[in-house]
């Protein structure tokens, strides 16, 4: 039974793969990276439940009426499309922090930014 | 990034080409009602065409094309055609967004498709903008990368961070010298 | 009388959303139609409009000319505040209110959900942008002139993010406007320190694991039962309460709102996002952020799982409740091993998440009056101690605690307000922060959760343990005399600022004290009626 | 150590998620809730209500403008969020104000 | 007794609120205008004493005035009540804080303090506090003022701003907070197990002869709660061992030591204690759950230890502290055997204690004012160039001894006379032993200032009138009060009824 899942799983193996890079990466570039791989395979695992059996993309036609059967599930696809957007949007601006960050200190390795971040925040 | 003259080739191909990725853009916006496609689609289409000249003429070349300054408007105008469509329903007496009480004397019906295509406009609007623009912030803050010596980080890092070719910046003394100023300022600035 | 002064108020509401949506031609005859029109079953829009039409007006009119932008800012957030009073007022005389957006019904369209619970919440967030609104003017103009514009857009952005989680009825469309708020949060973030864009950035990584882990637990309910509707959704699960896809629905939404509430173990973002941003946005984030997720978080818990199973099933609320009783301590007591105010303050507010974090997992009536209280109650008194950390840097350049001594007697106006919501983060009546606690204890007790209950009341110690040593410094130690040097790295004189400096703090702090007097009102006028139908049926028992 | 712990934590979310499957429909089941519920409406009233073939951009435009709206602020807050990050920082070079 | 009759009266309200009203003016009149600031506080302290001396008649007649402001919290009003042991406890710290405003005057600026404006805002908060906690109708309120009440002590132990000063104002935290929260523990307990009003009263009322019963909770809860309680206000009552703050307070000016670690806020600890015991349990109660003794034996050990340790004390303010500690311990002593007389002689010794150990606080202000000396050793001879302070120290020290003529005999003599209805003949012989150790500690400062000659004291005199006045009306209150204990306030009736309404049930 749960052979007939098996897109649900792909989807899941790929979060995973996409939570490690985030988690256990130390590059913060290769941490971004993770993060789009984990937000797509959330995006494929919407986009997996919009799938019907012997049925055609969302648009209407005069030949096929108005069956829902026909049609596989518009609302995924809407959905994906602004999670897509939004993901796009999040990236944009890591990317921004992450140029910041690399003009500042000059890397982008977690474990020398946290020594920095570390040092103490007194300036005078 | 590469500088302007630097291939022929690609100057050319791209002249020739920005228009039809523009025609195309259009075509995905308008015929979102019938196929795969619409603001979001189109605008990135858009946003592609200028980012394209962007790349091949040189951030300073290429505001003749589209200028870095319009991007944050286009995307002010963007939300205002969307909002204002929204509110426009309203003031037609019906509620937020609520197309077929637009004041356009429309049958409900294509009232919801004008309605449909505006705001499909103003996606498109908004997403070419803003996409420009931040290519525009990345790219613009690149062009003073990182003294050199600094390069602690791997290769990923190199290729990843860098938009542009790094050393064809750290070629030259001067704007390295620059470099180190801002540094020494930028630290003591925040 | 009520009707026309709502239609007052709706009326202003209108115009200043008006004025962003079309600005040029059609403005007059939209103010006539808004005006002849202004109708009660638009409130819950007009919270947003406001917001919506300054996301356009600020980076428009602010790139004409620089100064339009706080002006327009503080236009937006006096409409936000106009409508959510008008909000509050109607919800509580006339009832909920749904508004169908697009004009479609649910589970078709998406709608906004005006009831006690969000009116509530919405009046808080515009008290709270309203003073820091006043206090950023001057504070952004000194610290980061370049940004002023961008940074006030950014402001509204957030706002219009806050507002949209509160006001929606909508799994999906919460989601975006979790991101909105989310990535405007990260922008302001990472404004500040030279250090503010790393802290900032894991910050972002750890947010988008949260929204991500909410939106997966939104794609898990809406696989179930195919609706996005939080009232659809919640009539529809109690047929699936046995499928285990539910339970990983749940723990997913829970996981990913509490690591945007940093409930404990989940807050490792938040100690250094709040000490390296700059104060002004701080002052935004901090009592506004947190307290948000914490709301959509009693949302999903107690209006769409439903509170009975949802706290029940895998002991989801005694797990909830001991691991923010941890929090509570684990924050103070980092809390008093700092030497930087704000971190000591963001480490705090952890703590202070977690006595909301333990209301709704003890979840009977007194905890959730609790708890709903002190979403308000720690908004106002942890605005106003950033606030005031804000202008000590900015007056003195200093970043430690070291620095502020004797500085009481230099600035006295400036820490009057921070006095108070000290004495009200500790929780001595009559402010605030004693009632919300009273509330919590009594639930606590009625719950005979005798630990917690002992915790609870044991853990004003702690939080005393580092207010006191603050205040002290200020007040009653001498103030080092050699010329301190400021951010601009010139000597300053150590006096008060401004009245827009001055006066934010200022006011929300006396508000502790005030709010702790009328706190009954706001506990049996408000805070009952927003309780989920079957704890109102509990009742308080008094 | 704080990466073993990471992949702990992973392996647990797998572990969960993977439980989460078992109360998931089949794949392509065209009787599951998510594609009955409300997508029968939009694919029935969908082509009538606004003459838009393609339903999906009716729900995205239509039913469900709302969201849209709310990603095209999105997307402009991203962009927003790039000026204010590096455009004004850009500018503070040049003014070398500060 | 009259039987009791309850009525609305806003006179309560004005007594509170007169001396919050003046802060503002207090503070605005600011150091520049000092005799306009001091002048507020004058004019506030007499109105507020006028205010409660005229609610004497009705607190008599057995009329009770009420007055509610406002719903505090869901079945919990914020209320005023002057019944007839609030009312001794207003008269005793109003009408002390009179006389304390008009001798600080004189010591602020004999002893050039600096912060005199917040020296001044926080003692007037100090005196709203206790007349809260006096009049408070119910526990809530009363939690409230009584939190109110150690806030803003704190100002004044840190005033001196030394690093001494701020130890002990830590240390007086450490106390207070966490007592303060066990106060609030109990309260929530007692609003959980006891959730509902009954008869004409609110949920946490106060209720003569209590409002908690055996079926509320089961026995051991209530011991806890009661636990609590004591806890709670028993650090201010300086009951052993909580007791250690209170010495250490007095680096406070002598004033703040006079009218608040004498008067308002460790009688505020007792007080609590009597209507814990008289108006949320009830003797019949306290009998049942048998946690009286408990009381009774820290009590008892309190006075007898305290009075061993002031023995050993050379400095003055610590020993008339320690003498402090053991007299508050009379006063819990004799509300913890359950007798009625018990109950009527600490609410004699709550009035009359406050009139002696405050004219020792003076003398010793006095004293330090004038001579800088703190050490009882540096004292010798100083009776003869400060006749008037050390006659009046003298009354006061034999009163505290108990000896006849001197008010502190009537109390300690209904005292006694209640350990001997209670049949508790070691409380009397401790009540009779700490009698004997007053006296050893007292009499050898009142004998060496008078008859052992000491040359360096020539130059000085009295210390000036602002000081020596008060002073010396409180000795003398203390002398007529003794002769003629029913004097003005009715002492003795007011006590008396105060175990009428417990023990007769009444209100």
């Amino acid at each position: 039974m749960l052979i007939d899942k098996w897109p649900y799983f792909a989807t899941v193996l790929m979060l995973l793969i996409g939570l490690y890079g985030m988690v256990v990466k130390r590059n913060l570039v290769k941490k971004l990276i993770g993060m789009n791989i984990f937000q797509s395979a959330i995006i494929l695992f919407f986009i997996v439940y919009a799938w019907k059996d012997k049925a055609t993309v969302p648009v209407y036609d005069a030949g096929l009426g108005d069956v829902p059967a026909h049609y596989i599930n518009p609302i995924p696809h809407g959905l994906m499309l602004t999670a897509i957007v939004v993901s796009v949007a999040t990236t944009g601006v890591a990317l921004a922090l992450l140029s910041l960050i690399y003009k500042r200190f000059g890397t982008l390795e977690e474990d020398e930014l946290l020594r920095e971040l570390r040092t103490d925040r007194e300036r005078g | 990034m590469i500088h302007p003259k630097d291939s022929v080739i690609v100057e050319v191909v791209t002249r020739f080409m920005v228009p039809f990725i523009q025609i195309f853009a259009f075509y995905v916006i308008f015929h979102g009602h019938y196929s795969p496609g619409g603001g979001f689609q189109g605008g990135a289409l858009l946003a592609g065409s200028v980012l394209l000249q962007r790349v091949v003429f040189g951030k300073e070349g290429s505001q003749s094309g589209f200028a870095s300054r319009f991007g944050i408007p286009f995307g002010v105008t963007g939300i205002l055609l969307y909002a204002g469509t929204g509110f426009l329903a309203q003031v037609g007496g019906g509620n937020f967004l609520q197309y077929d009480h637009l004041p356009f004397g429309l049958s409900p019906v294509y009232l919801r498709n004008v309605g449909i295509l505006l705001v499909e406009i103003g996606v498109a609007f908004a997403v070419m903008g803003t996409l420009v623009s931040i290519y525009d912030d990345l790219v613009g803050l690149q062009t003073r990368g990182p003294d050199a010596r600094m390069h602690s980080a791997g290769p990923v890092v190199g290729k990843a961070v860098h938009f542009s070719d790094p050393l064809s910046e750290v070629r030259s003394g001067a704007v390295r010298a620059r470099r180190l100023a801002e540094e020494k300022e930028g630290r003591d600035a925040d | 009388m009520g009707g026309h002064f709502l239609a007052k108020m709706a009326a202003l509401a209108v115009q200043s959303g008006a004025q962003g949506a079309v600005h040029g031609a059609a403005q007059g005859a939209v103010h006539g139609a808004a005006l002849q029109t202004p109708d009660a079953s638009n409130l819950p829009i007009l919270i947003v409009l406001p917001l919506i039409a300054g996301v356009i007006l600020v980076p428009g009119l602010g790139l004409l000319r620089r100064r339009l932008a706080h002006a327009t800012v503080v236009v937006v957030v006096l409409a936000l505040l106009t409508a959510s009073l008008a909000a509050l007022r109607q919800v509580l005389s006339a009832g909920s209110l749904h508004y169908k957006l697009a004009g479609w019904t649910p589970p078709i369209g998406i709608e906004f959900v005006l009831d006690p619970l969000s009116a509530f919440v919405v009046l808080v967030i515009a008290v709270v942008a309203l003073m820091v609104t006043i206090y950023a003017g001057s504070s952004v103009r000194r610290q980061n002139p370049e940004r002023e514009v961008p940074f006030f857009a950014m402001m509204v952005l957030l706002l219009l993010g806050l507002c949209g989680m509160v006001m929606t009825g909508d799994l999906f469309n919460l989601y975006v406007f979790f991101e909105i708020s989310s990535l405007s949060a990260y922008a302001l973030m990472a404004i500040g320190d030279r250090k503010a864009p790393v802290s900032s950035f894991r910050y972002l990584l750890q947010g988008t694991i949260g929204a991500s882990f909410y939106l997966l637990g939104v794609g898990y309910l809406y696989v179930l039962t195919g609706s996005l509707n939080m009232a659809d959704v919640a009539q529809l699960l109690p047929q699936l309460t046995s499928n285990p896809a539910l339970t990983v629905a749940l723990v997913f939404m829970v996981a990913g709102l509490s690591l945007k509430a940093a409930l404990f173990p989940m807050h490792l973002w938040l100690p250094d996002a709040y000490t390296y941003a700059s104060a002004t946005s701080t002052s935004i984030i901090a009592p506004l952020m947190t307290k948000v997720s914490a709301y959509v978080l009693i949302r999903m818990i107690y209006f769409v799982y439903g509170s009975e199973w949802a706290l029940s099933h895998l002991q989801l609320g005694a797990v909830i409740a001991w691991l923010s009783m941890l929090g509570v301590i684990w924050g103070s007591v980092m809390a008093i091993a700092q030497r930087d105010p704000k971190r000591m303050l963001a480490y705090s507010s952890i703590a202070q998440v977690g006595y909301i974090g333990v209301g709704i997992g003890t979840g009977n009536a007194l905890a959730m009056v609790g708890a709903i209280l002190h979403i308000m109650n720690h908004a106002a008194m942890k605005s106003s101690l950033f606030m005031t950390c804000g202008i000590v840097e900015m007056q003195t350049g200093r970043h430690s605690l070291d620095g502020w001594t004797g500085l009481g007697r230099k600035m006295p106006w400036t820490f009057v307000g921070f006095a108070f919501a000290a004495i009200a983060m500790v929780g001595l009546p009559p402010t605030n922060g004693f009632f919300s606690k009273w509330y919590l204890a009594l639930g606590l007790a009625r719950a005979h959760a005798w630990v917690l209950l002992v915790l609870l009341i044991l853990s004003g110690l702690l939080t005393a343990g580092y207010f006191f040593r603050v205040l002290e410094r200020i007040y009653a130690r001498v103030p080092d005399e050699e010329g301190a040097v400021g951010s601009s790295g010139a000597a300053v004189t150590l006096r008060d600022p401004g009245l827009t400096l001055v006066l934010p703090p200022l006011a929300l702090g006396v508000g502790t004290l005030v709010l702790g007097l009328v706190n009954a009102w706001f506990v049996s006028a408000v805070i009952l009626k927003a309780l989920p139908v079957a704890l109102q049926a509990q009742g308080l028992g008094w | 150590m704080a990466r073993y712990l990471g992949v702990l934590v992973i392996l647990c979310v797998g572990a969960v998620l993977v439980y989460g499957g078992f109360g998931l429909p089949a794949f392509g089941d065209a009787n599951a809730p998510a594609a009955t519920h409300v997508s029968d409406h939009y694919i029935e009233h969908g082509y009538h209500d606004t003459h838009t073939p393609n339903l999906v951009t009716v729900m995205i435009a239509d039913y469900r403008s709302f969201d849209t709206l709310g990603e095209t602020i999105v997307v402009f807050t991203a962009g927003l969020a790039c000026f204010l990050l590096l455009r004004a920082e850009r500018r503070r070079r040049e003014d070398g104000s500060e | 007794m009259h039987e009791l009759q309850f009525f609305t009266s806003t006179r309560p309200l004005w007594a509170l609120l007169v001396s919050l009203l003046a802060i503002p003016l207090i503070l605005l009149a600011g150091e520049k205008r000092r005799n306009l600031r001091e002048g507020w506080t004058l004019l506030a302290a007499f109105a507020k004493a006028g205010l409660v001396w005229s609610m004497l008649p009705w607190v008599l007649s057995g009329r009770i005035a009420q007055f509610s402001l406002w719903r505090i919290a869901p079945g919990v009003e914020l209320a005023l009540r002057v019944d007839t042991l609030g009312f001794v406890f207003a008269v005793v710290a109003s009408t002390l804080w009179l006389l304390t405003s008009l001798y600080s005057i004189g010591y602020v600026r004999g002893a050039h303090e600096h912060k005199q404006t917040r020296y001044f805002a926080s003692f007037a908060l100090c005196l709203h506090a206790t007349i809260g906690i006096a009049f408070a109708a119910n526990l809530l309120t009363f939690v409230i003022f009584f939190e109110m009440l150690s806030l803003a002590t704190y100002p004044l132990v840190i005033h001196k701003e030394t690093p001494k000063a701020i130890d002990a104002a830590r240390k007086y935290l450490a106390f207070v907070l966490p007592s303060g929260l066990m106060l609030v523990l109990a309260t929530v307990l007692t609003a959980t197990i006891h959730p509902l009003g009954s008869a004409g009263f609110g949920a946490l009322d106060f209720r003569a002869g209590g409002f908690l019963s055996l079926n509320d909770a089961s026995r051991r809860m209530l011991q806890l709660i009661f636990l609590l309680f004591i806890l709670g206000v028993g650090v201010k009552a300086a009951l052993m061992p909580l007791q250690s703050w209170l010495p250490a307070a007095m680096a406070a000016p002598t004033p703040v030591s006079a009218l608040l670690h004498a008067v308002a806020v460790v009688k505020a600890g007792v007080f609590g204690v009597l209507r814990i015991v008289g108006f949320v349990y009830g003797p019949t109660l306290l009998r049942d759950i048998g946690v009286w003794h408990m009381l009774a034996w820290v009590a008892g050990i309190t006075l007898t230890v305290a009075s061993l340790l002031a023995l050993r004390q050379d400095n003055l303010k610590r020993r008339l502290a320690y003498s402090t500690v053991g007299h508050l311990s009379y006063i819990v002593l004799g509300a913890a055997i359950l007798t009625p007389s018990g109950m009527a002689g600490s609410v004699m010794h709550l009035m009359f204690h406050a009139t002696m150990k405050i004219t020792l606080f003076f003398c010793a202000g006095a004293i330090y004012v004038r001579t800088h000396k703190e050490n009882i050793s540096e004292m010798v001879g100083i009776g003869r160039q400060m006749p008037v302070t050390m006659i009046a120290f003298g009354i006061a020290s034999l009163g505290l001894a108990g000896v006849p003529g001197v008010n502190g005999f009537v109390s300690k003599w209904t005292l006694a006379v209640g350990t001997v209805d209670a049949r508790q003949w070691w409380f009397l012989g401790l009540l009779v032993l700490s009698g004997v150790l007053n006296a050893a500690y007292f009499f050898p400062i009142v004998h060496q200032a008078f008859f052992r000659e000491n040359a360096e004291y020539s130059s000085y005199g009295e210390a000036s009138w602002w000081m020596v006045g008060p002073l010396a009306v409180t000795a003398l209150m203390s002398l007529v009060l003794g002769l003629m204990p029913n004097l003005g306030a009715h002492a003795v009736d007011l006590a008396r009824g105060v175990a009428a309404m417990v023990w007769g049930g009444g209100s």
